[in-house]
């Protein structure tokens, strides 16, 4: 199995599973994740869940290609990016990056990286579900657009 | 030539389509645009100048002077917000 | 039970359920992680396993004052800090950081902040043993001393 | 005055003891490094000038000018290098 892996699923991820799984790697010193979560202050504050879509096809090569510009950038050992489609209710993970580096510089580094270009570059989109039952697509937020920016 | 094109989030919802079959002689996305606002409606007020949308070619992120050939598969969306 | 833990163990720990723990707050969006672990290439090439020392009681007082900075530079809502102690074998987890934010800039900026700080304020020496059996205590690393002084 | 010395890693393994009761008149850690020095052999060469090494007192780290007091616990080793 290669050590870089996409996976874009309904169901959940186990974040600790893939930390160890890329902790065997015995050149790895520092393992970085993060784990992004439905939260309840989106763009309203009364949300109940996302409803996550996303482009089949393109979003894996995406991905594929957000990971190859970060070895480009940093020596990066591993890396796993797991994102969620679908119904996902306040509270439930959507998103989880591993990235596994000799340091630990590295490993932070292109952890930020990845996620910061996914926001901006993979082609998902949130529906936010009110309490009331109402939905509207979430906007696209200046700060991800920033964040992405700064490593050009 | 014949275009595949596919919407996405907040622009399927307004042109209240997912997919089409497009038969244009657009050789560019700048030209396609141009083709897609004279629909009118939904698609100049979504596509109009001012707006933001990303256009993908091939499942590739294209810019205007992108080049079309036959059989591309065109898609048009929102900026993403995934993540 | 108090968002803000720390621990020193001989024991292994499990980063997934620290992160599944700090994933339970519903203010926090963001969780990041890092694992630190034993490498086959730190003074020497050809090591089998470290023994880490510390000095208890001022051990867990220094990752509180760390836990303490941290939380007066970013809005950091849960952060758990476990180090490990005594023989562990090449491959082994030493360091776990994990911290909780409401946006993931904060949560990396704070994870990187720990592990800086844990690297040059928190009283543990690593005795590295080698392949034939003989040992010798690891130098302090001008990079962590960089690494730290770059907060200030 | 007493205090309660400890010593850790390498300096502990220089030394050959990990901590002592010591009686002294040093009133801070420069004086107290000064009488250290005094004894020579390991004390001499680990705790010399251009040698790096930490010092805390009552498990705070301390500086040269940090007063001391009965009773108070103080410990000397290496720059850390733990996580």
């Amino acid at each position: 199995m290669s050590p870089f892996t996409v996976s874009v699923q309904s169901g959940r991820f186990d974040a600790g599973a893939e930390i160890d799984r890329l902790s065997r790697n015995p050149a790895c010193g520092a393992v970085v994740s993060f784990s992004g979560l439905v939260r309840d202050y989106g763009d309203r504050q009364d949300v109940a869940a996302l409803e996550l879509e996303h482009y089949p096809g393109m979003t894996e090569k995406a991905l594929h290609a957000i990971i190859g510009q970060a070895r480009e950038r940093w020596q990066l050992q591993a890396a796993t990016i797991i994102h969620r489609i679908g119904y996902l209710a306040l509270g439930e993970p959507i998103v989880l990056v591993v990235t596994a580096c000799s340091h630990r510089k590295d490993a932070f580094a292109a952890a930020e990286f990845l996620m910061d270009f996914l926001k901006t570059a993979a082609p998902f989109w949130k529906k936010e579900i009110l309490q009331d039952g109402s939905a509207h697509w979430v906007e696209a937020k200046h700060s991800d657009q920033a964040a992405s920016g700064r490593w050009q | 030539m014949k275009l595949n094109m596919v919407y996405f989030a907040r622009l399927k919802d307004s042109f209240g389509t997912s997919q089409e079959s497009l038969e244009t002689d657009a050789t560019s996305v700048a030209e396609l645009l141009v083709e897609l606002r004279q629909r009118g409606g939904s698609w100049a007020t979504e596509l109009g100048h001012g707006k933001t949308f990303r256009v993908a070619c091939n499942q590739e992120l294209a810019g205007p002077d992108s080049a079309l050939r036959d059989g591309d598969e065109v898609a048009i969306f929102p900026p993403v917000t995934g993540g």
